[in-house]
């Protein structure tokens, strides 16, 4: 076989972690290697060090055959690396032509940036990867999703040898991650390599050649896809039995909690519907299609224009997040680097920054014996991967953040939960806890609103099922009646009676 | 390992303190008498005040450039109080309150407002500089010589066990933020904000409310450095507080804390302050021209943050 | 106690607390000092004030933890300055003032010009000048300032006798480049103008570029008689200029310092000339 | 969408400045002759030109605040090689190098000692009014009367068509500044960077080069500034550029260049320092005291702003 890449023995140490311990990982020409692993296993880490953004600490990279080290990302693209990484990294204030080829615009004899040339070759790109947006549009203004699809055209833009894509399809609905993988085909027909790290097994065995399996930031194993099944892939990564992805739970519904009435703002119109007590009421819907909105109108944190929200049937005024957590209505972000955590503070301190009141006595004292005891307990319930609740939240790895800012919210003790992509970026086994948790809830009474883009997600664990299509809700169906089908169909505005 | 690391770092600014104090009492021995260390404090004092207050906005990821014509115009109305025979504890309360009342508005423009903090405080900056000196007419306001405006100097100029009181105000402020930032749910708060404003609204947080806190504070240890400016020299000066916004900064920068927002230390304040009360004071002993005092300033203050800089 | 003790090499120190080293009136007060220091075999300290009073203040106490034998100051404002001389006091460190005097505290003796008295000066050649009647513009120094208000008083007082009217004041802070702007802006507001008293040199030089530039025909009036400004006068491109003699006040200080360090008897006020310097 | 924003944008601040116009030429009818206009914009280069460099910074989302005392330096510079006799244009061509030169040294503590630009152009600042100080011993520098000293006048006082030269630089710096900004790469690179720092190293561009880039500019223009202030002063001040590093900010604020880096625009740091320049002339003309223009200036100030600010 021949191998365009091989990494040997890579260690990477963070003070006082050691992210990699001597790892081996390689890449054939011209396939698809899957990278896996449980959050934390060290799989951003290792392509960090491929795309010189981190440097290793000891270990030898080949690429070509030749031994290379790359001090900087302008290295690693000049010989034909690229990589999507995990968070967006794009200037928001550029427009999506800018993006795609910041540090590399063509220029005019005059040093002047080709204007034309700059759209001409990002509309290209853009039909290439089936996305209808105009390349003068700036990046603010875009979805998350429509972000990460012009992150994948920048990376395509350099026309590298190998393209690393650290979790692509996270912030994707099933669309875009069908667009993508007719693009990676196309790819590897033309030779190119990629590396491929996503949680979602089902893309895995879609897509990918070979997959090679971390865990703890150690190498596990290799394995062509042909000769492992899904079950024994997640053992590999987990280190153990794992099966019954979604435990959904049957239950009967309790008394109405809360009724939503007619609730319009510039983004979302005339939407209305109730939520019971031990419900879960997932949310479909297409990229864009209002979801998140809907979520923090409700939430308080985005002006509702009409419509009233009532709590065990009395009218609620919520006019900000603090309002609506002193009724029992929390909100997990679906972005935990932008909105969801302080990134610079530690576990314990974004796990109890919503909760705070409850841990404060006179002037304010905030009672740490307390506020340490919650926070191991949350540790502990949901397994968060960390030194100790007091390492810095961005110095864990993106499922771990996910978990921690999930837990900010239950230790509001909310009445309502509503979760935006609450397992985007999670691995098997920590889907699966917080699965058992949602249910644990869901036991205890509370009703939850789980916002997804995984049909799967949706299916798996709602008691009914909410559809929005543009900004509008275009149908509620019961989990029994649900089917994938009927899902996509009011997504895309398709209502049947 | 957060901890060890925050630990190092103060332990780091405290080493460099210490070792600066040594060179210097080597080179001129007076420099480490009771007398002038007690002298060092008393004159840092005023500044360690302002700075500990903009610790608090700087935490939030604010500026305040407005302390120095704050600091001027409480500084005048006090004087004024006192002079008209006012109680002197009384002039000192209400003279904290407009301070604190001039920086909340200055917390109101910023949050409700939306407008950014440094030409928010610039602007309330010039206003409150043009208000001194229409309130005082250009001249100066002394406090006069009767028996209250004899008290209200104490403030500035009066001992208790052989300490100058400023020595306890200031200590007693510095323990007071220690605490609020260190124990409090708004100590908490500010550094979230500081660090994810958005996450930190997300959450269920008054940001605003935050800023009317940090902005109301920083007025109001403003007027505090103010009523001792005033009682230190008996007299208010309408062109007080010139250009002490810089040295608050470059104290709460000396002292670690990111101008960035959400992390730093008020006891790396007062290191800050201290460095630079004992530059002026050990150039002045050391008979460095004044010229040469800016050059030295210059050089000392980039040599700190570069020794005091994190790894990247 | 700590007052009159010498110096560990046996010289002198006297220390010199200036308002500033950023005005050219001032370094050279501070040079007539250091000459004459210099001369009679004593150690002079100098520390600049900044224009800030309670910079003024930590200076003196700076001055005294060295042990100086006397302190010359030239105060930054003269009812600010009182806390720092009593601080002096307390130590029994003689104080003398320069330029500027302090309206508390003790102080041995006052060494300056009369700004009041510089102002009338002004005040006068002007009225003269115009023949009793016209319009005259008035440069101001720092707002707050001792000499910025001495100065203007007098000149005021001088002017009120006469038929001649103050069509604008502005302040332009002692500095030239403020000067120029102020003065520029005034020309376009101002169709008749006859003179100009700026309060000090610095403001009338910037006034001047102001004034040649538009071509029209001001008498210039300034204080100090810095280098620049009495050049000017001699080439007749300004009227008048107030000197002061900061060099001799500098100097005047340090030689009174040194009697009062051997135990002679000084005059509790030492005036120091001035003069009109005309073409 | 995003351009008829920016346009909207653009024409309020022009609409807020034209209207502004209007109400004071009918406060004083000698404000809109064409005498007082060519005086405003004499005026204003200065701060404008300044101004211009500090867009460049503040795009990036760093600050400088050692202008002012970068504009001393070199000016001092200037007047004493063109009072040694030297060549006017030689003695031009080596201010400006300086100043880029101290400049390009903001620059590389900021990237390669990693300190925060507050702060290190605070210490330049410092340190290089310090320098001015020593250099000049605190007395003005004439340029001298000679044939050379003539010429070099002209920069500051000369006139071509009836216009007087420093309006023909300014537009100039304008005209350079925009191509910049918009056309090129580095301009380009400015935005990146100040929008996202991280994003931008990402995509493999040198942040650092780009802020040795812009700090070397706004030396540069500063230097620039300090020629045309000693041209018009045919003399050079030590305390010349005291406090124009918060005008020049100001400027940029208020043509909305957001202090956060990443957005704005040099036409709008124009407009803002145009403000700033007619609101100071028409203070004058009308003869307001100068206490009164402090507080004038601090509303206006603060009404801009909240007009401009940008909807949340
Ligand atoms: N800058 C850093 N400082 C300290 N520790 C770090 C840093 N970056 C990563 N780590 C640690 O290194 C380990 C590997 O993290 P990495 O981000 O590579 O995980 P991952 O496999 O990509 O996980 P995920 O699936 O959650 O993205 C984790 O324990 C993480 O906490
Ligand atoms: N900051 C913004 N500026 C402009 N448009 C925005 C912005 N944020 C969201 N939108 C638009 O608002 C609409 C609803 O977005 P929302 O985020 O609620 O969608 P969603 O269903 O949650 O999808 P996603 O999967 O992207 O989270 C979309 O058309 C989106 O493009
Ligand atoms: O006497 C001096 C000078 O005139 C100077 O120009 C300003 O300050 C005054 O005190
Ligand atoms: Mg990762
Ligand atoms: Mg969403």
């Amino acid at each position: 076989m021949n191998y365009i890449l091989e990494m040997k023995e890579i260690t990477k140490s963070f003070p006082g972690v050691l992210a990699l311990d001597k790892v081996n990982f390689r890449v054939p020409k011209g396939k698809v290697m899957a990278l896996l692993g449980e959050n934390g296993a060290g799989k951003s880490t290792l392509m960090k060090i491929l795309s010189g953004v981190y440097q290793k600490t000891s270990g030898k990279i080949y690429f070509k055959g030749r031994e290379v080290n790359f001090n900087s990302p302008r290295e690693a693209q000049n010989s034909g690396i690229a990589i999507i990484h995990q968070e967006l990294n794009l200037i928001p204030e550029l427009t999506i032509a800018e993006n795609i080829f910041l540090g590399r615009e063509p220029i005019n004899i005059l040093r002047k940036i080709d204007k034309k040339q700059l759209y001409k070759r990002a509309v290209e790109l853009l039909e290439f990867l089936g996305v209808k947006e105009n390349p003068q549009k700036k990046i603010s203004e875009l979805s998350i999703g429509k972000q990460q699809m012009v992150e994948i055209a920048k990376a395509l833009s350099l026309d590298a040898e190998i393209i690393i894509m650290d979790e692509p399809t996270d912030a994707l609905t099933d669309k875009e991650t069908v667009n993508l993988f007719k693009v990676i085909n196309t790819l590897k027909t033309e030779g190119k390599s990629i590396v491929y790290i996503s949680h979602r097994m089902k893309e895995i065995f879609e897509i990918c050649d070979y997959v090679t399996v971390l865990r703890d930031g150690k190498f596990i194993g290799e394995k062509s896809i042909e000769e492992i099944n899904e079950d024994d892939l997640i053992e590999m990564m987990v280190g153990r039995k794992l099966t019954e992805q979604y435990p959904r739970i049957e239950i009967n519904l309790g008394k109405k909690v809360l009724e939503v009435k007619n609730l319009s703002n510039e983004l979302i119109s005339d939407i209305s519907f109730d939520l019971y007590e031990g419900e879960i009421l997932g949310v479909a819907g297409l990229m864009g299609s209002g979801r998140t909105e809907l979520a923090r109108t409700i939430y308080g944190a985005i002006k509702a224009r009409e419509g009233e929200i009532l709590l065990d049937g009395k009218k609620l005024n919520i006019k900000s997040p603090s309002d609506a957590i002193k009724y029992g209505i929390a909100y997990v972000s679906e972005d935990r680097k932008g909105d969801g955590l302080v990134l610079g503070m530690t576990v314990k301190e974004n796990m109890s920054l919503s909760a705070l009141n409850k841990f404060t006595g006179l002037f304010g004292y905030i009672n740490k014996s307390k506020e340490i005891k919650s926070s191991k307990e949350y540790v502990e319930k949901i397994s968060i991967k960390t030194p100790s609740i007091n390492q810095t939240v961005k110095n864990l790895s993106g499922g771990n953040q996910q978990k921690v800012s999930i837990s900010k919210s239950l230790m509001t003790k909310p009445r309502v939960l509503i979760l935006d992509e609450p397992t985007r970026g999670v691995d098997v086994g920590a889907k699966k806890e917080i699965y058992d948790l949602m249910n644990e809830f869901k036991k205890q009474g509370m009703s939850i609103i789980m916002i997804s883009s995984e049909i799967p997600e949706i299916l798996g664990m709602s008691d009914r099922i909410l559809i929005m299509h543009e900004g509008r809700l275009s149908g509620i169906l019961n989990i029994k009646d649900a089917t994938q089908e009927k899902i996509m169909k009011l997504a895309v505005g398709i209502k049947e009676a | 390992m957060n901890m060890n690391l925050s630990k190092v770092m103060k332990y780091k600014s405290i080493i460099g303190l210490v070792l600066f104090s040594i060179i210097i009492s080597i080179l001129n021995p007076r420099f480490l008498t009771v007398g002038n260390i007690l002298n060092i404090l008393r004159q840092t004092s005023i500044n360690s005040i302002i700075a500990a207050g903009m610790t608090f906005v700087i935490l939030t990821g604010g500026i305040d450039l407005s302390v120095g014509s704050i600091l001027a115009l409480t500084g005048a109305y006090a004087a004024s109080m006192v002079s008209a025979g006012l109680n002197p504890f009384l002039a000192v309360i209400i003279t904290l309150v407009i301070g604190a009342v001039i920086g909340i508005l200055n917390g109101v423009i910023i949050s409700k407002g939306k407008v950014q903090p440094f030409i928010a405080t610039l602007a309330i900056m010039t206003f409150a500089r043009g208000a001194t000196l229409v309130f005082t007419n250009g001249k100066p306001i002394s406090i006069g010589y009767e028996k209250n405006a004899e008290i209200f100097s104490k403030l500035g100029s009066g001992y208790f066990l052989q300490i100058p009181i400023p020595i306890y105000i200031m200590i007693l402020v510095f323990a007071l933020g220690y605490y609020i930032l260190k124990y409090t749910r708004l100590g908490r708060y500010i550094y979230a904000l500081g660090g994810n404003e958005e996450a930190t609204k997300l959450s269920g947080i008054s940001t605003d409310n935050i800023k009317l806190y940090v902005y109301g504070i920083s007025g109001l240890l403003s007027a505090l450095a103010g009523i001792i400016i005033t009682a230190r020299l008996s007299s208010a000066q309408p062109t007080a507080g010139t250009g002490y916004e810089l040295d608050a900064i470059a104290a709460v920068v000396l002292g670690g804390t990111s101008l960035a927002g959400g992390v730093g230390s008020i006891l790396g304040t007062i290191i800050g302050a201290l460095i630079i009360g004992i530059l002026n004071n050990a150039l002045n002993l050391m008979d460095v021209s004044s010229y040469y005092q800016f050059l030295a300033k210059g050089l000392v203050i980039l040599v700190a943050v570069l020794l005091d800089r994190k790894q990247k | 106690g700590c007052g009159a003790k010498p110096a560990e090499d046996g010289k002198e120190k006297i220390g010199l607390v200036v308002s500033t080293l950023n005005n050219p009136f001032f370094v050279t007060l501070k040079e007539g000092a250091e000459a004459k220091a210099k001369e009679l075999g004593v150690e002079l300290i100098v520390l600049d004030s900044q224009n800030d009073p309670a910079k003024e203040l930590a200076n003196v106490e700076d001055l005294l933890t060295q042990g100086v034998s006397v302190i010359l100051i030239n105060p930054t404002d003269s009812d600010a300055v009182g806390n720092a001389i009593k601080r002096a006091n307390e130590k029994n460190v003689p104080v003398i003032t320069l330029d500027r005097g302090a309206n508390s505290g003790e102080v041995v003796t006052h060494v300056a010009s009369d700004n009041v008295a510089g102002g009338t000066m002004a005040g006068e050649f002007i009225v003269e000048k115009l023949g009793g009647k016209g319009k005259v513009v008035e440069l101001e120094g720092i707002a707050g300032t001792s000499a910025a208000r001495d100065r203007g008083k007098g000149f005021n007082d001088a002017i009120s006798k006469s038929d001649i009217e103050v069509v604008a004041r502005q302040v332009a802070d002692f500095d030239r480049t403020k000067g120029l702007n102020v003065m520029e802006n005034i020309l376009q507001a101002q169709p008749e103008i006859d003179a100009v008293f700026a309060h000090n040199d610095e403001m009338a030089l910037g006034a001047l570029k102001a004034i040649e530039a538009s071509g029209r025909n001001i008498i210039v009036v300034g204080f100090d008689a810095t280098d620049d400004a009495v050049k000017a006068v001699k080439e007749g491109k300004m009227a008048a200029t107030v000197a002061q003699q900061p060099s001799l006040i500098g100097s005047l200080g340090v030689e009174n310092a040194v009697k009062i360090i051997k135990g002679e008897k000084v005059a509790d006020f030492i005036p120091v000339e001035l003069k009109l310097i005309t073409k």
